[in-house]
């Protein structure tokens, strides 16, 4: 009666067979998109642009990687952008403004995305405040604490960054760039953290249900000011490198990342089975729109060109995945719900 | 025990309450509008311009094309859910709105088209894209952020391909006669608001589509259970929430007498704001078509009276969003408070 | 009766050789169902018979493979909601189909609202919203109140006016209506569908409660594995036993199991009331002294020793959820204490109880207990992950081992842990979250209305694995509105009766009518007892025949 | 009892903001009320002063020095900020004739002020224009751009020794009117002087938020398609954001040889040509905040009834490599800051 052990699960084998096609499908138009920029602008396939064009993809990868984190728990943060420009702005006041040495202006730039977080984690644990409104609030006020603490929003300059700064983003380790090395370590952290670990789980179980989620003895509340702490203080990671890159803070520059960082982890969330972000779908999605980005670059196209067919592209590329995923989806859904 | 609790047989044993727990439980009750009025009376308090008729117009005038796309968002949330992930929601309306000024100002200072034609070409181009998003959504099956972010992106670029990012002016009377005048003491763009609200309100709120609009959104199983056609509301809300945009076109022309590059990201978040604020102020603590107009106003009068009482400028989001979270904050408490 | 066009005694519904085929599962196999103007036609069958597969037929949510459809004689082609909807089919889901900001009016007019030249027409339907409440179901609400603010049973009461709102109602179809509410609640819908009865719409009663089909069913269809295999007419208020036969095909010999160590107990604790045991202090796992919230309860006092059994039971309102909740950290409470082992548990979250050694099986499954969208593997590990981890990760080998043992343990079907937990059956839903708690090896466990909406199979299953747990040294504390249950089961009951314990003996002392009569506030020497007290919400002599012919139902 | 505390709690904080507001409004008037004497011209006046944005360094700077000059003057200033979006920006303007100030310092914008321009001045309100030449200002005070645009286009042309490709950030010469004389006078210089330069096509974008970061990405892109002698100098057309990053992909890349120039000389970018071997080797030293006082000082002296130019000029001071960078940097008055 019981076919427990030998029968691995018939509903699990269709629904993820739909899952690779969905996958497969979002995948072929990222490859498509490849080979379609490698014939177009010869430059594009050349390793110093791909190495360029990663680097490049590194801050969009953090915040989209903090995105992940929020959004799998049903949240959202619309101050990711915020905490990004506290980190940049904390690591060069400490340096140049206060004269630290920059092991302890990056603990500063890790505090700058900690409080952020925790004016979060405050507004939406204790409070009890919609995660929407809440980040949104802390937008507002992030911003003009950046004009105030800058006179209006000057920029902050730090030409003569300690060495040990700069190679943050312009040396490397065993071939590797060290910015690419340092994403990757928070990569595979959250990979670890999200996908393989028993929190991973519990934050999705949050994010799906959260009274289930509770019931079943999580603590929802202390999991739920983490995760928002944790944004905070992965987008002043990605401050850090952007200030490190530029050897200067540029206030309010934050904001630029957010949009991209939302489609980032929506795109890879589109890839998953049920529709769930996930770390290594956030990759695709940020290293596709990065792609983009560069590819349309070197094609030397009309400014205003290049921002209209970005969307286009993007749209098209999203349609298609997703009409094709969800015919592979549909089989699969019709005979799950026969078997249960 | 004592006997006096039995004539009130469903309260537990100790229900009873004071007239002092009533007021206090009132204050919570309607606590974000009350700080909304106190907010008001402070910065009347402060400025005495404040509260007089030209200014309290012109804040009025300001909000007329924050609160049109408002309501378009508040169309597309209310059908689609307040869900942050798998919820409706509408990105690509200041886009829409943006595109539909490019069109409108080329129309009529470019192409010496009548207000009428040129409306009805923005509009058909609005109307493109909430089909867009409504096809991506219902068809597609995307998430409605995520497609409503990829046409937003696309708007965008396909604004400044059509504008070459160049301001075009207009001296179109009609447009003129929506900036400048008034009409039985209101702006004309106060009107254009308060007509699009009226129509609005009454959609969602007084029609059978409205109905079931709100019933989609609220529980999904529930309404398609009750033989609503929700797939068909869904993309619908798209559609209506892209008229919206169009009309928001015609007002954002007026105030910038002409189309300016650029105003889309700032519409973005002030739209966001004042639907989502709007829940705050409903009894249900759901976005509504009556909050998003005066979360709207809310912001708007904020930012005045903050211009107005001299606070400086760097210090004016701040502000803004500090009492912004303290109404929230009141809604939150008092949706606990219900539990 | 209105039935106009069809020559009388045609039947209103006519299915006949429905089959539908899933890929690798038959769920119908030439199944039929008939029902009769004016009647109230009972559906019965196990899990998995395929009652909902031929309702989601009707409901034109399902295309049936083959077979025939007819309304009141008339072949229906397509068969699609709203063509249902058209000929006067009605169906009040066991899911509360309502959306939680609406107002009641709004909500029974879901879908169908009255529509006049200035718009909806609020006042109108409130009138008639409420007219419907109060004279067809005998219910006053206000139109007004929001649907979050109403109690399960006045929901309920909500979706059948829904359903009877549009005009020419024929048959309506209940789906376990019944489920989620006390005996008493229950009352109020079965009155409700007789009063239908009375006004010539026939209703099709789906549950598992055996009790309401000999109540109120003039006839009842049996299914078993995808097709009818008889019907039982008339139904008489011994057709229980029957039904039960015919269901599983064999008598059902013993619904509780036969604990081992339940006449001992009883001889020890017989006598004693709470405050010696607790001096005492043996075996005391779960002690509550002196419990109250400040509104709902006030001064409840329970002990659970391990091994022990104990019911807490009481009408809908009477404090036992609320009491629940306080035990597992889910409420706090301003007065009393609350000790595990004879410590001080400070529980303030569930996540204290489970690191205590306390789990909660919680009322509401789909709401609270399961993450519907995860897999069976993930609700069935959530409360234990770090057991199911190595080195800080997840190992999948672990969570499929882990999750294939309980799969096994408890019967869960399918027995597929990838699948997801929304697919399954009431009753394998709660056993999922049964076997989550398992998977905690806990030493406590509180379960709160354990087997709302779960068939009479998987109730025996649940029954036998919580006395197991109880003989192995869990202690354990039920809250049920079912006194049979708790009679059943439990070695003691403790009746609260409006937020008070009235009563706390061994189960032994107790009849089935002297619970009930405890229960209602209407037992000699309640301090609470009046003539009025006697009468909470409904009248009491109704309850008292709705809690019996419940107990009746699931009796062996 | 937790009811009582939470309205206790929201009442709190409904206090304290109130008190917060009440003390950053009355700063702001301190700052404006000040020494009251003969000197005062504008006391008792209250001036409206209107930027687009403050968040770049020439707005902030032309803002901040039109606010304090009116304030040292003895006036009193309505200040407001478009937030970067022109039709806010001009929509802003209300204010001041609600208010009916004495006069407005409208700062930048594009033509969308305009007629808001034409409302005060048909109000009786006196309009001042700063880098924003309207017909229905009184006075507009700016830099010459012609000036700035030729000499940069000079600059720019020596250091590459009158050859090689040019690319070009130049997204707002379209929208901002005075980018686009400084965009031609510069194009027009180099198609003089230096017939065989050839500016590439398409030119670049720049963005207004995050431009550094968005101009260093452009531009190693931008090296993809152009390897070592196929581009001489990228020049940022109207300001000189983008050129940090710009600076920062040249130095990235390892790929010096090309040279940047731009426009505005902030002591940001000041600084980074004053370093040995920069690659940014051109810039144009505008003085904002001096553009600003000039329309401050206009303000004072038509309300005390003098006739007023219609133009005035503030001088720009190019600034072509590291030695005349320092120079104008201690000009300006940087270093001190």
């Amino acid at each position: 009666m019981t076919t427990t052990d030998t029968r691995p699960g018939l509903v699990g084998a269709l629904r993820s067979s739909g899952s690779w096609i969905a996958r497969y499908a979002f995948l072929a138009a990222f490859a498509a998109l490849f080979v379609f920029f490698s014939v177009q602008a010869t430059s594009f396939l050349s390793g110093s642009n791909l190495l360029n064009a990663l680097q490049g993809s590194m801050i969009l990868l953090l915040i989209a990687l903090a995105l992940t984190l929020v959004i799998s728990s049903g949240g959202i943060d619309l101050s990711a952008g915020t905490a990004l420009d506290f980190g940049a702005w904390f690591a060069i006041a400490a340096m140049a403004t206060y004269g630290l040495p920059w092991p302890l202006a990056v603990l500063c730039a890790l505090a700058g995305g900690a409080l952020v977080g925790s004016v979060n984690a405050f507004l939406i644990v204790t409070l009890g405040v919609t995660p929407f409104l809440a980040t949104l609030g802390t937008f507002f006020i992030g911003r003009s604490l950046q004009q105030i603490g800058t006179g209006g929003g000057a920029n902050i300059n730090y030409r003569d960054a300690p060495e040990g700064f700069r190679a943050l983003t312009s040396g490397s380790t065993l071939f590797i760039p060290n910015e690419v090395l340092l994403v990757g370590i928070v990569l595979v952290v959250f990979y670890l953290y999200l996908q393989r670990s028993k929190h991973g789980v519990r934050i999705e179980a949050m994010g799906l249900q959260d009274s289930a989620a509770r019931t079943a003895g999580l603590r929802t509340r202390r999991y739920r000011a983490g995760i928002y702490i944790a944004a905070g203080v992965t987008c002043a990671v990605a401050g850090i490198l952007l200030s490190s890159g530029l050897r200067i803070y540029t206030p309010m520059a934050g904001f630029s990342y957010l949009l991209d960082g939302i489609a980032a982890v929506f795109i890879g969330a589109s890839m998953h089975p049920r529709a769930r972000p996930n770390v290594l779908g956030t990759l695709a999605g940020v290293l596709f729109l990065s792609m983009l980005n560069n590819g349309l670059d070197l094609l030397g196209l009309d400014f205003n060109a290049k921002a209209a067919l970005r969307g286009l592209v993007l749209l098209v590329a999203l349609t298609l995945a997703f009409l094709i995923a969800k015919q592979a989806r549909r089989t699969t859904a019709v005979r799950a719900a026969a078997i249960g | 025990m004592s006997t006096d609790t039995t004539t009130r047989p469903s309260a537990g044993p100790f229900a009873t309450e004071s007239t002092g727990a009533r007021v206090l439980r009132f204050a919570i009750r309607r606590g974000p509008l009350i700080l909304f009025a106190a907010v008001c009376v402070y910065l009347a308090l402060a400025s005495p311009f404040f509260l007089t008729q030209a200014n309290i117009l012109s804040s009025l005038e300001q909000t007329a094309p924050i609160a049109v796309v408002a309501f378009g968002l508040a169309i597309v949330v209310i059908g689609g859910g307040d869900d942050v992930v798998s919820g409706g929601i509408d990105l690509s309306l200041p886009a829409s709105a943006a595109l539909a000024t490019v069109i409108l100002s080329d129309q009529l200072t470019n192409r010496g088209a009548g207000l009428p034609q040129a409306f009805l070409l923005a509009l058909l181009a609005a109307l493109v894209v909430g089909l867009v998003n409504a096809v991506l959504v219902t068809v597609v099956g995307l998430s409605a952020i995520l497609a409503t972010l990829a046409t937003y992106v696309a708007v965008v670029g396909v604004t400044r391909v059509v504008s070459e990012n160049r301001r075009i002016d207009v001296t179109d009377p009609a447009i003129l006669y929506i900036r400048d005048e008034e009409l039985l003491g209101l702006p004309v763009a106060v009107w254009i608001m308060l007509l699009v609200f009226a129509v609005v309100a009454f959609l969602v709120h007084r029609t059978r589509y409205g109905m079931n609009l709100q019933a989609t959104g609220g529980n999904l199983d529930a309404a398609r259970s009750a033989g609503i056609r929700t797939t068909r509301i869904v993309a619908s809300t798209f559609v209506l929430a892209s008229v919206a945009a169009a009309v928001a076109g015609v007002l954002l022309v007026a105030r910038g007498s002409g189309s300016s590059p650029g105003i889309d990201e700032r519409l973005l978040v002030d739209m966001m704001l004042a639907t989502f604020i709007g829940a705050a102020f409903s009894p249900r603590n759901v976005v509504n078509v009556l909050g998003a107009m005066l979360g709207a106003t809310f912001v708007a009068l904020l930012s005045n009276g903050l211009v107005l009482t001299r606070v400086n400028n760097s210090w004016i989001d701040g502000w803004k969003g500090v009492l912004i979270l303290i109404v929230v904050a009141a809604a939150a408490l008092q949706h606990r408070e219900r539990k | 009766m209105t039935v106009d066009e069809a020559p009388p005694g045609t039947p209103v519904l006519e299915m006949a050789g429905i089959s539908k085929t899933f890929p690798g599962v038959k769920a119908l196999d030439d199944a039929g169902l008939t029902v009769r103007p004016g009647e109230v036609h009972g559906l019965v069958g196990e899990n998995g018979a395929g009652k909902s597969t031929i309702i989601k037929v009707l409901a034109g949510i399902y295309a049936p493979d083959s077979g025939t459809m007819r309304v009141d004689g008339e072949e229906l082609a397509h068969v699609t909601p709203a063509a249902v909807r058209s000929r006067g089919i009605r169906f009040v889901h066991q899911e509360l189909q309502l959306v939680p900001t609406f107002s009641v009016t709004e909500s029974v007019f879901m879908g169908a609202e009255l529509v006049g030249p200035l718009g909806v027409r609020r006042r109108e339907m409130r009138t008639r919203a409420e007219r419907i409440l109060e004279e067809v179901l005998g219910t006053a609400i206000d139109g007004r109140r929001l649907i979050r603010d109403l109690g399960p049973a006045e929901r309920k009461l909500v979706q059948i006016a829904r359903a009877l709102v549009q005009e020419g109602p024929r048959l309506v179809v209940f789906d376990e209506p019944t489920a989620p509410l006390a005996a008493a609640e229950g009352e109020r819908v079965l009155s409700a569908i007789r009063r239908l009865r009375d006004q010539g719409i026939a209703s099709l009663y789906v549950s598992h409660y055996l009790g309401e089909i000999t109540e109120i069913c003039d006839r009842a269809t049996v299914f078993r594995n995808g097709t009818d295999v008889s019907v039982v007419d008339p139904i008489v208020e011994s057709s229980g036993r029957e039904l039960i036969r015919r269901m599983i095909g064999r008598d059902v010999d013993q619904l509780f199991p036969e604990r081992k160590n339940r006449a001992d107990r009883r001889d020890e604790g017989d006598g004693e009331n709470g405050q010696d045991r607790d001096a005492r202090g043996d075996g005391i796992a779960l002690s509550a002294r002196g419990l109250g919230d400040g509104a709902t309860f006030a001064d409840v006092s329970i002990d659970v020793a391990r091994g022990e059994i104990v019911g807490l039971t009481g009408l809908l309102g009477s404090g036992t959820a609320e009491v629940v909740d306080t035990v597992v950290g889910l409420r706090r409470h301003r007065t009393g204490s609350i000790r595990i082992a004879g410590r001080d548990s400070g529980i303030a979250s569930p996540a204290d109880a489970l690191e205590a050694g306390l789990v909660l099986i919680p009322r509401d499954r789909r709401h609270d207990g399961l993450v519907l969208e995860q897999s069976v593997e993930t609700n069935l590990n959530l409360s234990t992950l770090g057991r199911a981890s190595r080195l800080g990760l997840l190992s999948s080998k672990l969570l499929a081992s882990r999750s294939d043992g309980l799969i096994q343990k408890l019967d869960i079907r399918p027995a597929d842990r990838t699948a997801t937990t929304r697919l399954l059956s009431g009753g394998n839903q709660q056993k999922v979250v049964l076997g989550r708690a398992l998977a905690a090896d806990a030493g406590i466990l509180v379960l709160d209305d354990p087997t709302v909406g779960v068939d009479i199979g998987a109730k025996q299953e649940i029954y036998r694995l919580v006395a197991g747990l109880a003989d192995e040294g869990a202690a354990v504390l039920i809250a049920s509105n079912d006194p049979l249950e708790v009679l059943g089961l439990c070695d003691r009951i403790v009746v609260m009766v409006r937020g008070r314990v009235v009563l706390d003996v061994p189960a032994s002392d107790l009849t089935q009518e002297e619970l009930i009569s405890h229960m209602t506030g209407s037992a000699a020497g309640d301090p609470t007892a009046d003539a009025r007290t006697a009468a909470p919400a409904s009248a009491p002599a109704s309850a008292d025949t709705a809690i019996a012919d419940r107990a009746d139902g699931s009796a062996s | 009892m937790i009811r009582k505390h939470r309205f206790a709690f929201t009442g709190a904080i409904l206090a304290a903001g109130l008190a917060l507001t009440a003390c950053s409004a009355s700063s702001g008037q301190t700052a404006g009320l000040g020494e009251g004497g003969g000197d005062q011209p504008l006391a008792g006046k209250t001036i409206g002063v209107a930027v687009v944005g403050t968040q770049h360094f020439w707005d902030r700077e032309a803002f901040n020095g039109a606010v304090e000059r009116i304030e040292e003057l003895g006036g009193t200033v309505l200040t407001t900020d478009g937030g970067r979006d022109n039709t806010v920006h001009a929509q802003n303007h209300e204010v001041f004739l609600s208010q009916q100030v004495d006069a407005v310092i409208t700062i930048l914008g594009d033509d969308a002020v305009e007629p808001k321009l034409a409302e005060l001045k048909d109000a009786g309100i006196p309009v001042f224009g700063v880098d924003r030449d309207s017909p229905s200002a009184v006075n507009n005070s700016q830099s010459d751009n012609e000036a700035a645009g030729e000499a940069i286009g000079n600059i720019l042309g020596e250091a590459i020794e009158g050859t090689g490709n040019v690319a070009v950030f130049n997204a707002f010469g379209e929208s901002l009117e005075f980018c686009g004389v400084r965009y031609d006078s510069w194009r027009e210089a180099l198609e003089t002087n230096f017939p065989d330069v050839t500016i590439l096509q398409p030119e670049l974008a720049e963005e207004f938020a995050n431009s550094p970061e968005d101009a260093r990405q452009q531009t190693l892109s931008l090296l993809e398609r152009y390897p070592v002698g196929e581009l001489a100098a990228i020049h940022v057309a109207c300001w000189d954001q983008p050129a940090i990053g710009v600076v920062q992909a040249l130095e990235e890349a390892g790929r010096t040889e090309v040279k940047v120039t731009a426009i505005d000389a902030g002591p940001d970018t000041l600084e980074i040509m004053m370093e040995e071997g920069s690659p940014f080797v051109g810039n144009v030293a505008q003085q904002p905040r001096k553009i600003a006082t000039v329309a401050a000082d206009n303000v004072a002296a038509y309300l005390s009834g003098e006739e007023i130019e219609r133009q005035s000029y503030t001088e720009v001071f190019p600034v072509a490599g590291p030695e005349q960078a320092r120079e104008v940097y201690e000009q300006l008055g940087y270093d001190k800051e």
